[in-house]
This record gives C-alpha cells, structure tokens and sequence, in this order.
C-alpha cells in the first residue's frame, strides 16, 4: 500500500486516538490519584492504599467475570445475587468447617452461571432477559437460604478476609491471582481466543467449527463462580453473612467497570488490565468524594460524569 | 425462459409450517395469550381476584410502567435500550410536586420538559458519538438519581401536591377507570399510528434492523436516534408526574430497579432486543402481565416475602423460555 | 462518445485509512448520460471512491464536484437528496423489514392524514418488483429471500428514485444471467433519459456490455481513463494488474488448467439430502482431485446443500459420507473433523469477524491443531499466518490488520487461509470468487486448481457460468431444491447448462 | 405535633393549611367519629403490609409480633403483604387488601408521604387503618386511625445525649446516615443535630455518609472515615447494622474497643452484645414489637373508646450498665 505524505496529518491523529482508546483510563486513574494526593488528607499511607484495595477487590473479581460475559456480546446480571447467594451457602454450610462451606458457595455460583449459561446459549434467550430473571429469583433464594443477616466467627474465614500475607491482603491477593489468570485465559488459550471471536461475529465462529454454545456456557458459568469468590471475600470481610444487601446493584458497578476499562459492549473484544483499572477508577472516585464528604447526590452525579468522559475516550471511531 | 422468470418463490417462505405460524403468533401475541391465561386461573382459583375493584386497581397500577414502557419500546426497536427510565420517573415526580405550587400547567410541563430535555441529551451523546446506549443511559441514571436527591436535599424533602386540579388527573376515574389508564390508552394509540403508520416508524424499524444500510438507505439515523431517546425520557418523566398527582407528592424514594421491569415487560411483550422487530400492543400485555402476576402471588397466602421474588423471577425465565421455544423457528436457532 | 460537461466529479480526492492510502488524489468525471465503468483489483479503492462521492467518507483533501458546483455531502441522505443514489457493494438493506417497506422506507405512498398506505406500497412494490424478476411475496422479511434477490430489490430500490447519478458497486456479484440482462436493461433506459451510471465491476464482458468509458484505478491510484470501446480488454487488464500485456496474455484470464477425469472412489458422497421446502433430496459425489460444479438458479438451494454437507444446516433426512465413513449429521465440527471446509456465501455475514486482526481470522478454525493443551503456540500461528498471507498474496498493512478494513476480495482471500490451514479433504467452495478483481480471480482459480490437482475434492458453487464450465469436470444443475441435471466432460458448456436451469431437458 | 418540624414536612405544614381546617391535632377518635361500622376483630378480615422483606432483625420481630398476637387472639383471617421495600407496590398491595375486603389495615409504612391512593379507597370503605413505626402525613380519624411507634426525632435526640455523656461534651463526630430519602434517615439526622447543637456545642459533626441501613456499607464508609479523619472520637450510626459495620471496620484498622465511641439505635441483639464487648457505648432502642400494642389499640377502638392521634411507644436504652442483663430482651 502506497503511503504518501499528506496522509501523514491523518495517520498521526488517527495514532492519538488509539492512544487515547488504549490508555484513557489509566491516565484518569493517574490524574484522580495525583489530586487526592495533593488535595486529600493522609491520602499518601499505605493503609490507605491497602483500604482501597481491599475495598475494591471483590468488585474487580466480578468485573473479571463481566468482562468475558461482555465480550462474548452477552451480559449478566445476576452477578450481585449470586455474592447474596454464596453469602447465605457459606453460612448454611460453615458448620462443615470454612471449605467445604466455601466449595459449596462455588458450586452455587457455578450452577447459577449455568443456569443463565443455558437459557443463553441452549435456549438461546437475550442475556440481559435470562440473567434478568436470575438476579430477581437468585437474591430471593438466598434470602430463602438464609432469613436474616447472620455472623460467624469461623477463624479461616475470618483471617481470609482481614489478615495479610508479607503485608499483602488475602482479598487483594486473590484478586490479583484472578486478574493474572483472567489475562492468561483471554490471551493464550484456544477457550479465549474463540470467546473473543465468537462475541466478533456468531455466525463466523459456528461455521467455522468453534464449539460456540459450549464456550458460552463456560463463559457464564466462569462468572458465576467469579461472582461466587467475590461474594466469599465480601462475606469473609464482613465477618457475616448478609444475603439481604450483599451486592446490591454489584451488576452495574461490574459493568461500569468492564465499559470504563474500555472492553465494548458490542462484544469480540475483553480487556483486563482496562477492566480493572475501571474498577479501580470507580473506586477512587468513591473515596474521593467521601473523603471530602461530599453529598451522595454529588457521588451519583460524578461518577455519571466519569462514566461518560472514560467511555467517550474509548470508544471505536468510524 | 418464462418458465423461471414465472417461478413462484420457494415455499419455505410463503407457506409457513404450522409450527411457524404457531411462533409467530406467539411472538406477537404471547404477552396476550399468557395475560388471558393468568386471569383465567385467577379467576378460577380465587374469587377475591376478578372484581372490578381489583382489576381496577391492576390496571391504574400498571399504567405507569405501561406508559414508561411505550418510549422504552420505540428506543427498544431502534436497537437501543433506556436505563435512565427508573430515575427519571422518580425525577419526574418531585419536580411535577414541586412545580404544583404554580399551577397544573407547570405541573406538568416541568416534569416533561426536564426528563425531556434529558432523554435529549442522552440521545444527541448516543447518536453523535456512537457510544453504547447502556451505557450513556447508565450515567444517565445515575445523573437523574443525583439530580432528584439534591433537588430533595438528599431526598429528605417530599414536596406535596399543591394544585387540586392536577392531583385530579392522577386520582379521578371515568366510568370506574382511573384516568392514568385512560391517559395511557391515549398515549398507547398515538403512539401506535407513530410506530407503525408514519415515515419516522420505518425508519425505527430501519435504524434497529440494520443501522449502517439504513445509513445508507437515506435514512436520517442520528435525529431518529436523537427523537427516540427524546419521547422515552418525556414519557418517564410524564409517567412520574401522573404518579405524583397519584399519589399527590413527590415521593424521593421510588423507580430504583424500575427500569429492568419495564424492560422485563417489553420484552415479554415479544419485542426482541436486538432491535428492528416487535410492537406496542404486546409491550402493554406485557406490563399489564406483570401487574396481574404481582397481584396473584399476593392472593397466594403464606408465601414469604423472600419466596415471592423466587416465583417472580422463575416465572420470567418461564415466560422468555416458551417464548423463545415457541418461536423460535422465526428467527432461527440455526 | 463525446462527453458532455461532467455531472458528478472528483478533483484530486486523497484518502487515507490507518496503515492504508486508499485513494490518492484521484480525479474523476462522470458525463451527462454516460455509464461509466470504474475498475481496478481488489483493494484499488473503487469502494472507497464511491463512498467519497456519496458523503459516506469526507475526503483528507480534493474536491467533489456536482453540477460544476463544489459540494460535501454530509451523508448519503444528503446525496441523495441531491439526485446521487447508490447500490453499495454489499447489499445494505434490512433483513428483518418486509420487501415492500424496504423498497420504499424513505418515500413511503401516503394516504389519509399523510399516513402510510401499505395497500397501496405492497400494489406498487410487487409492480416494480416484477419488472425486475422477483415473484415472492412482498410482505415476506427481505431476509428470507436469496443474496441475489436481495440485491435485485436493491437495484429496484436505487433506481426508482428517479435520480441524476446511479452509482452501481460490483452490483451483478450475486445475480444469475437472466437478471443481469434486466440490470443491464435498466440501464439502458437511464441512459436513454440522459441519467448517468457509474458502474464497478470484476466481470470484464459485462463492462464491454455496456459502458461507454472506464476509469481504472490501482493502489489508489488513477492509471487510466478513456473510452472502453477502444481498450482491448488484455492491454484494461494487465492496466489494473501493472502487469505488461504479453505476460497477461500468455497466463490466460482464467487460470484453470485442463481437465482431469479422476477415477477414484468419491471421497464425498452425500445422498438424499432433504429439509422442508429448501431440499429436495440431493444427492451428490465428489472425488479426490475432481471439481464439481454446483449450478442453479437463485434460490435452487446451492447454498443449502453446500451448509448441510458442512452440517451448518439440521436436515430433515439425508446422509453424508466421507471416504465410506457416516459425518454425524448437523454438526459443524464434526464435519470439519471428517475433513470437509465450507467457504460461506456471504462473506460479510458468515465469514469474516470484522473486529479481529487477519492474524485471528486465518487460524480462527485451526486453533485447536496449534494449541497445546488449550494454550495457543504464537510461533506456530505467526508460522502459518505468515505462510498463506505469501501463499495467497493477502494485501493488507500486515498480520495485525483488522480484517474488517481489507477489501473485499482480500477478505475472501483470508477466509480460503482460514479453511486452507486445516487441510481439508473436501472443499465446498460456495461463489469463491463472488466480487474479486481478475488479478485476485485467477489467483484463486489457480489456486482451486492446485489444490483439486493436489487431490482435494472440490465443490464449486459458482453464478459466473464460465468459471463454472472452465473450472469444473462435472456439473450438478439443481432446480428448487433437487437434482435437475448432470453434465460431465464435452456436455460442460454454458448453453447445456443453462438449459438444464431452464429445464428444457427433462421430458 | 413535634415532627410536623421536619424537613419532611416542610410541606406537611403547608399541607395541613389546604388539608385540616379545623380540630384540635390530639383529640381522640372514637368509632363514630370514625364511621367504621364495629365488627368482631376474631371473624374480621384484618389486612397487614409490611413495607420491607422480613430480612432483618427489626422487619422479622415486627411481622412475627403481628402474627402471634393475631393467632393469640383468634383473629382467623389475617392477610399479609410484603413490598420488597417498592412504594408502588405497597400501596398496590394495601390496595388489593383493601379490594380483599379488610375491615382494619395494619401497616408499616415504606414512606410517610404518597398514600393518597389507599386513603381515599380506605376511607370510603370507612377501613380504620393503623401505621406503626412509621407515620403517614394525613388527617387523624378521617385518613388513618392513629400512628403506633417511636419517636424518631427524640431517638436522634437520645443519641445525641448519649454521645455527649460519652465525649464529654467535646470532640469530633461522624455520622453514618441511613438509606437518603427515607423518613427514619430524616428525623434521626435532624434531632441528633439538633440536640448537639443545643447542648453541646463543642462537639463538631465533621463527617456524614450514607451506610445505606446496611452493615458492609458502614463497614466501608468507616474505612474510608478513619483513613481521612484519624482523629475522630464518636460514630453516631442510624441503625444498629451499620454501627456493627463501623465495629469491623475499627477491628480491621486495629483499634480497640472504646477508642471511638459509637451510638447506635434500634436495639438489635447484635448491637447490644456489642455493648457488653465494649464496642459500642450505647444503643437506643426501636420497639419492633407492635403486636400487642396494635390489636389493642384496635379493640378500644371498636369498643367505642377514644384513641389517640399517636401511641409513641417507650423505647429503652442499652448502655455498659444494663446490657448484660438485658441482652435477653434484645430482638
Ligand atoms: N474503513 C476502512 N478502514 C481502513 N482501511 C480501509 C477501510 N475501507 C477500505 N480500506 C482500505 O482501502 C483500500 C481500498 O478499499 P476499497 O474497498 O475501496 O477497495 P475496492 O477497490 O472496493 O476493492 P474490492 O474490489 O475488493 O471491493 C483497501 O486497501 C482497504 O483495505
Ligand atoms: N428469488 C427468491 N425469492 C424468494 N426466496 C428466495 C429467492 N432466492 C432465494 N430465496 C430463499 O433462499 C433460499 C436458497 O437461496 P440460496 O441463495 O441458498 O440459493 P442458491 O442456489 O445458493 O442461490 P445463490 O447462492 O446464488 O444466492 C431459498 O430456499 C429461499 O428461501
Ligand atoms: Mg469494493
Ligand atoms: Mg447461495
């Protein structure tokens, strides 16, 4: 192909704006951080660091999950009851000792992710509908599991959510294994490669042999069982099962995650990294405004803001 | 060569199967079907269900969702979704409450015009920058929230209905029925003739079948976009204000998680979300659908608030399940 | 023919893509009445032009000129208001909408209170749709008639709109003879009414039908303008190849070497393929080395019976066999596993996955052959990327490319990559050369060619009744949905064929 | 009456002008004044809607309370709604009770404000309606019967007190509000402010987030409290979950007990064990158990005798002193 002069000007913006899709979000983390740290108290300590983390971990395992699940051009909802769910599994089966209550919470997620990994790809129901259904009944099982907020003081899974290994939280430690493997999956393996190819073009992948409804199965249930460990890691930190309010509306700050990290909603395309530096952004913003105590109303008008601005930046030109 | 230039098209689509035009009647009127079906077996299996004063009830109940669902269908076929809805409705109603203190007229033209002016801008960001619906209408709900709490000094304030002439249009009926049903049934039949028997219709349908060809086609997508995003946060926010008068006060704590219902009914109403199919008179059956579900589980005795949900969402993926099955020979599982 | 003062031109239009200068000050006029061919290979930027002209795509720098007078359309609609109407080379219109609607969407017949009178449209559309060979009822989803019916409707569509300019992009790629001669007719009568036609194409016979001048492009480039009349059609070819004329002359246009007659046990043998309405019992066998073509009317159900053999299609009855051994029906993979690769009809749709890089696109298929326990080995998909990117001269800015940005014949290129890497036994190749330029077409032919001759089984869903009778050993006519004739050695000639079509020879 | 001060009611006053012309607000109302027609309370068809999904302490002791008064006192046909904490569907709900045929509507109110719909349905059935817990804005004896629960504001009042015992008199306080929007969040937020303004002026209120009612939300907002502000003395939480939240956080951050004061309301088991570990200084109680009170009430009511616009029902207080032994009576 001929490259002459004059399309340089064009080329040149056209590489400003891949940048700008590549690394949008890791620049606003960046400038968020550099405010807080000179406009917000005791904002440069490591426990500070080590708040933000933990707090935000669980939201960045399920965002994992989010992620795939967008990508293949689906989307799940019922991520938030399945945490209730597991949260209520987990206090049924402590009795056992901490694992295998933990293992049952997985299996949980898994089956749930099932579920809608079913309606989705064998039933061929819209995502949104399917998990739909799922995040009504499944956060009204759990609360069918389990009445009423419940505490333990079951040392494993006490220390899983408040102790440290050389200074790193368990949760944060966690999370940051999912992240690792996630990109692995996506990267290297056969399963990501036509994940993201079936979430380019369905029709293509089926004609070209991929195992589509088996993928997509996988796909749902992976987030199911992401879900499930978030939901194990929120629980183990609040010492207390809480299937009432346990990942209220955890749906759209995953999504809002996976979106603002840049991974489009069309599908045939996941970003972890991004996706996590989207949580991370969403979590800063939290903190920011609660620090300087600002209104909710303020939070929620923000964080719209953001939002848009992160989006706008990523978003595919034409 | 007229012997082929004469051939019919091949039958495969000109004679439905029978399996066929059992799934396309579903599609278009599963909502329906499944409507008459419920108020049968209410009827049967309990007698407090069938009387006037109940379905009353139902039918000024879900004319809001219903109305709400309106826009949501335009936006729905045009390959778009609306999260912003649920808000909206909530915004929609605190400044109808507010606006009351100066009169019926800015009552109502308050509500609408901000929610209005909002779906504008939700729509001219969708339409000019591409970005995805769910998400811009996600900001847009979280705005609205925003926006409503700090009108509300962080909902503390409730602002009552000042104006009787406005409380009247929520709260007044006409030959037993509640004039929000009536206004809906208004608002349903223009709507319909908009959808179906004018050029911006076409060009909905266009927009959500196939974008880029309609594009091409001549068809003006970004103003279409723009005008769909426009009626869905007018009618949320008309919806709120006819509540408001309903309930004559601005009440700061409704329509979290309304949107997925109004979604929930448009779908069941057998529009597809994948755009460029569906229509408005299932959209309804579907809304009225869930306002008789919710009623019928009430009528259950002993059931527990926890279980409630259960049946709730079991019977969705009930509802989608057969309606996917059943017609799903249209659009091919293949 | 003199040319009276251009309707439509370009004055030294430059575009640019990322990695790709699709077209570099081109200038171009269009005359007042004159049908005007515009061709070049694949990837040339005859699309591109196009969509420049008809404010898809905003020129870096250069002019449009309409009536003398400078113009930017801000989009199609605004050309057409301005008397431009397009047929873009993929057909572009609405699957789901019904034929009437998507004839008219725009200019809908109104009735009372300026409403929509579908009465009405359905008379007019069937009208129309008549004139132009389509007999299916117009209330039908557009979707559920063939690609060639399809773009029928389009043509309809884009010519009913009495407009000035009538910009036509590969607009015969999937019509059969009988109604590119309507097309062809169409024209005719624009022309007649002193409209203008502008009109790309890969089919070099068709251009000499009817167009009066022909502007060629390459790489982006404008190498040639003239009157078509007196170019010879070797010295317009080796102008869109840049390849001197006595090299193109000796290698021939279509590279199909002469026939074989295998007489091996067929390694594909598919029998009584059946599903409602669509198939009607087909049976056929290819054998190794052999290339057998598949002819038909639109709608005669090539496509199906290619898709069930590749089990991309649940058939009512009907078996299929490789090498003696039962393909479980149904099942794609299976089919692939029994060695059996269909290169689908519609590129767009079924083909290509737009977002991901040629790299992706090639080894989609293969992944699992150069993964190791489900991780994929990058060397050995770099290898084999690289390899068929040289082996089928795939033109793109390189591996990372969206496929989505080639053209299209560089897509269906990456498409026969894809199939090539897992070395099938059985190729089911359904229109391979459906909108390819010469250069791209003989490629592929020879490569068809090598490929049978290196003992693979090949079945050759082909409109283009030469490539049909030049590339194949045997041909299978079909006629809704069955077997309406075979034709082997001497018999494979465009007029048997075309009598077999009509059904002149069965009594 | 005193929360006709509320922000909430800013517009209830102006309501009363267009509303109530005339009577004085305490007067009680009897079964005539009413226009109920008496009925038997045990063959009657008694109507109860819970506004919230019985998945707390306070929501699970109120609806049980309800239950086994009613099965106590034979009233045979008692029908229960839940609204999943949705408006709309409350007084959808209330109205499909009333549509059932309820002589008397027991209800626990999402809102206090947007209840026109089931008044004017109620009252021309002459359906005597009991709230409790929370109140409705409307008419006494013409809307609703009478209004059965706390005080909120003088819940935030106590508190207030209680904080300023424990700082005394002097520091910095944070609050943890409960969910916006919601009446309870309102008046507990205003009377603690008031009473500190009032009585304690030394003591700064430096820090107000929501907790959402619920125990991970307050757990987070403390994090990130006790990050921005270390030096904080006392937590006033809004209800007992997110004081416990506030707990976990503290252990997390390794504090010990009593560093930082917290007051809490409601009265949860939970909380009050609370106490006794020293985490928190002091609970102010929210009666959940309206049972008794409520049917009672409703008894007099159709025996002809007056009752009152409200029955505030004494809320107890937990602190160091009485908590073990009374951590049986905690719900
Ligand atoms: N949207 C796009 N983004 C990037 N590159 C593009 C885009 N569209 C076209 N190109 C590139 O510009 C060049 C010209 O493409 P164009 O489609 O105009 O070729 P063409 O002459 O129409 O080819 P064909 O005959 O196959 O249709 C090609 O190299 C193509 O890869
Ligand atoms: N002219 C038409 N009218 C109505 N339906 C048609 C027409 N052409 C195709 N179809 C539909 O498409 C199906 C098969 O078309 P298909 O395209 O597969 O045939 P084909 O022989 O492959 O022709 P081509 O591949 O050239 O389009 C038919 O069963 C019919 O449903
Ligand atoms: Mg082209
Ligand atoms: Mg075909």
């Amino acid at each position: 192909m001929t490259e002459t002069v004059p399309a340089r000007g064009a080329l040149d913006r056209a590489r400003a704006v891949a940048w700008l899709q590549e690394y949008g979000v890791y620049a606003a983390v960046v400038a968020l951080f550099a405010f807080n740290a000179v406009f917000t108290p005791h904002f440069l300590a490591a426990d500070n660091f080590r708040t933000q983390l933990v707090q935000v971990a669980p939201i960045v395992i399920v965002s994992l999950g989010m992620a795939l699940v967008i990508g293949t051009e689906g989307i799940d909802l019922s991520v938030g009851s399945v945490m209730a769910l597991t949260a209520s599994v987990v206090a049924l089966y402590l009795g056992y000792g901490a694992l295998p209550a933990i293992a049952m919470a997985l299996l949980a997620g898994a089956l749930v992710g099932a579920a809608g990994g079913a309606l989705v790809a064998v039933v061929g129901v819209q995502p949104i509908v399917a998990t739909l259904a799922l995040l009504v009944g499944v956060r009204g099982l759990a609360n069918v599991f389990l009445p009423q907020l419940r505490e333990f003081t079951n040392p494993t899974l006490v220390a899983l959510g408040s102790e440290a290994v050389a200074g790193v939280p368990i949760v944060v430690a966690v999370a940051a294994a999912l992240v690792a493997a996630v990109a692995f999956l996506v990267r290297r393996t056969t399963f990501g490669r036509q994940l993201v190819a079936i979430g380019g073009n369905r029709a293509a992948s089926r004609l070209s042999g991929l195992p589509v409804r088996r993928v997509l199965l996988a796909v749902y249930v992976l987030s199911g069982v992401l879900a499930a460990v978030a939901g194990v890691l929120a629980t183990s930190r609040l010492q207390a099962s809480d299937p009432t309010s346990l990942g209220l509306f955890m749906e759209l700050s995953a999504i809002t995650a996976v979106v603002v990290g840049g991974t489009p909603l069309s599908g045939g395309r996941v970003r972890v990294l991004g996706t996590v530096m989207g949580a991370l952004l969403m979590q800063l913003l939290q903190a920011t405004l609660i620090k300087h105590d600002l209104p909710q109303s303020w939070t929620q008008m923000a964080q719209a803001v953001i939002i848009l601005a992160a989006v706008y930046a990523a978003r595919e030109r034409r | 060569m007229t012997a082929q230039t004469a051939r019919p098209a091949p039958p495969a689509t000109t004679a439905p199967t029978s399996r066929e035009r059992a799934g396309r009647l579903f599609q278009r009127h599963g909502a329906l079907i499944v409507l008459c079906a419920l108020l049968a077996a209410g009827t049967f299996a309990f007698d407090s269900f069938t009387t006037p004063a109940n379905l009353g009830n139902i039918a000024t109940a879900s004319s809001f969702l219903a109305i709400i669902a309106i826009g949501m269908t335009f936006v729905i076929v045009s390959g778009g979704i609306d999260l912003s809805v649920g808000s909206l409705f909530a915004l929609g109603g605190v400044l109808a409450a507010y606006g009351s203190r100066h009169g019926t007229l800015a009552a109502l033209a308050l509500p609408v015009a901000v929610c209005g002016l909002f779906g504008l801008v939700q729509g001219v960001i969708i339409a000019r920058t591409r970005m995805a619906p769910f998400i811009v209408t996600l900001a847009g709900l979280l705005g609205a929230r925003g926006l409503m709490l700090s009108l509300t000094d962080e909902g503390a304030t409730t602002y009552l209905v000042e104006d009787e002439a406005f409380a009247a249009i929520g709260q007044g009926t006409l030959a037993g029925v509640g004039h929000p049903f009536l206004v809906m049934l208004v608002i349903l039949a223009a709507a319909a003739v908009l959808l179906q028997r004018t050029g911006f219709g076409q060009n909905v349908y266009a927009i959500g079948g196939n974008e880029d060809a309609a594009a091409l086609m001549g068809v003006p997508v970004t103003r279409i976009k723009i005008m769909v995003y426009l009626m869905s946060g007018l009618l949320a926010g008309l919806a709120g204000a006819l509540n408001a008068a309903r309930l004559s006060s601005g009440v700061t704590i409704l329509g979290i998680g309304l949107e997925l219902d109004v979604i929930a009914a448009v779908v069941i109403g057998g529009t597809l979300l994948t755009g460029g199919a569906g229509g408005l008179g299932g959209t309804i059956a579907g809304a009225l659908l869930l306002g008789v579900i919710q009623n019928l589980i009430n009528q259950i005795p002993g059931l527990s608030s926890s279980f409630q949900q259960v049946v709730s969402g079991v019977f969705l993926a009930a509802v989608v399940i057969t309606h996917r099955i059943l017609s799903g020979v249209r659009h091919g599982t293949t | 023919m003199p040319v009276t003062a251009p309707v439509l031109e370009t004055d030294g239009v430059l575009k640019a893509f990322p990695g790709v200068t699709a077209l570099d000050r081109v200038s171009f006029a269009l005359g007042q009445g004159e049908v005007h061919a515009l061709v070049g290979e694949n990837g040339a930027g005859k699309s591109t032009l196009i969509k420049v002209l008809t404010g898809v795509y905003r020129p870096d720098a250069g002019q449009v000129r309409y009536r003398g007078e400078p113009v930017a359309f801000g989009s199609p609609l605004e050309a057409q208001r301005a008397g431009i109407t397009t047929i873009y080379q993929e057909v572009n219109l609405v699957p789901q909408m019904s034929v009437a609607r998507n004839l008219f969407l725009g200019r809908e017949p109104r009735g009372r209170l300026g409403l929509i009178d579908f009465t009405a449209m359905r008379e007019r559309a069937s009208r129309v749709l008549h004139g132009y060979g389509i007999r299916s009822d117009v209330r039908r989803p557009l979707g559920s008639l063939g690609l060639g019916a399809q773009q029928m409707v389009a043509l309809a569509r884009a010519i009913e709109a009495d407009a000035q300019v009538v910009i036509m992009d590969e607009p015969t790629s999937s019509l059969q003879p009988r109604e590119v001669d309507r097309l062809f007719a169409a024209i005719a009568d624009l022309k007649a009414q002193g409209r203008s036609v502008v009109y790309v194409s890969h089919r070099l016979e068709e251009l000499y039908r009817v167009c009066d001048r022909v502007t060629v492009l390459r790489d982006g480039r404008r190498v040639h303008t003239g009157p078509l009349a007196e170019l010879e059609r070797l010295r317009l070819v080796s102008l869109m190849l840049g390849r001197d004329p006595d090299q193109v002359r000796t290698e021939g246009l279509t590279r199909f070497g002469g026939r074989r007659r295998p007489h091996a046990a067929p390694v594909l043998r598919a029998g009584g393929l059946r599903r409602e309405h669509v198939l009607d019992g087909v049976s056929l066998a290819v054998r190794p080395g052999e290339i057998v073509g598949l002819g038909g009317l639109l709608g005669s159900g090539r496509s199906e019976t290619a898709k069930a053999i590749a089990g991309a299609l649940p058939l009512d009855s009907g078996r299929v066999e490789v090498d003696g051994e039962p393909v479980p029906a149904g099942s794609v993979d299976a089919a692939i596993r029994a060695g059996i690769s269909l290169l689908p009809e519609d590129r767009k749709a079924e083909g290509i996955v737009p977002g991901l890089s040629v790299r992706e696109n090639i080894v989609l298929a293969a992944l699992p052959r150069l993964a190791r326990a489900g991780i994929v080995s990058e060397a050995d998909v770099d290898r084999v990327v690289a390899a068929f990117m040289r082996r089928l001269r795939i033109k793109a800015a390189g591996p990372g490319q969206r496929a989505g940005e080639l053209s299209g014949g560089n897509q269906q290129k990456v498409l026969l990559a894809r199939w090539l890497a897992m070395d099938p036994k059985v190729l089911l190749l359904d229109e391979p050369t459906r909108g390819i330029d010469v250069g791209a077409k003989a490629e592929v032919q020879a490569l068809i060619d090598e490929l049978a001759a290196g003992g693979l089984a090949v079945l050759l869903i082909s409109s283009d009744l030469e490539e049909l009778v030049e590339g194949s050993e045997r041909v299978v006519v079909l006629r809704d949905g069955a077997v309406a004739g075979e034709l082997s050695g001497p018999d494979v000639t465009e007029e048997k064929i075309m009598a077999a079509i009509a059904g002149e020879n069965d009594d | 009456e005193p929360t006709a001060a509320t922000p909430g009611s800013s517009g209830s006053q102006a309501r009363q002008q267009v509303a109530t012309p005339s009577g004085p607000a305490g007067a009680g109302c009897t079964i005539q004044r009413y226009g109920t027609a008496a009925f038997d309370l045990k063959t009657a068809v008694v109507g109860f809607s819970q506004s919230e999904k019985e998945a707390n302490p306070f929501r699970i002791a109120e609806t049980q309370s309800i239950k086994d008064e009613a099965a106590r006192l034979g009233i045979a046909n008692l029908k229960t709604t839940n609204a999943q904490s949705q408006f709309s569907k409350q007084i959808s709900d209330v109205q499909q009770l009333i549509a059932q045929g309820a002589q008397l509507l027991v209800i626990a109110p999402l809102n206090s404000d947007g209840w026109e719909p089931v008044l004017q349905q109620a009252a021309a059935r002459k359906v005597p309606i009991i709230t409790i817990d929370r109140k409705i804005n409307a008419r006494h004896c013409s809307d609703y019967l009478t209004f059965i629960g706390s005080d909120f504001v003088e819940q935030g009042r106590r508190a207030a007190d209680q904080m300023i015992k424990a700082l005394g008199g002097r520091g910095k306080v944070a609050i943890l509000l409960g969910a916006p929007g919601n009446n309870v969040t309102t008046e507990r937020t205003q009377g603690f402010k008031e009473q500190i303004a009032a009585k304690a002026p030394d003591i700064e209120i430096t820090f107000e987030q929501t907790g959402e009612f619920a125990r991970e939300k307050g757990q987070q907002v403390t994090e990130q409290l006790i990050q921005s502000n270390p030096d904080i003395d006392g937590i006033y939480a809004e209800n007992d979950e997110m004081a416990l939240g506030a707990v976990t956080a503290l252990k997390g951050a390794g504090k010990k007990p009593g560093d930082v004061k917290i007051v809490s309301i409601d009265g949860t088991r939970g909380a009050v064990q609370g106490i006794v570990d020293g985490w928190l200084y002091a609970v102010v109680e929210s009666n959940p158990r309206f049972g008794a009170l409520a049917f009672e009430t409703a008894q007099k009511f159709l025996d002809g005798e007056a009752v009152p616009e409200k029955v505030v029902i004494a809320d107890r207080e937990y602190d160091a002193a009485n908590a073990a032994d009374s951590l049986g009576q905690a719900y």
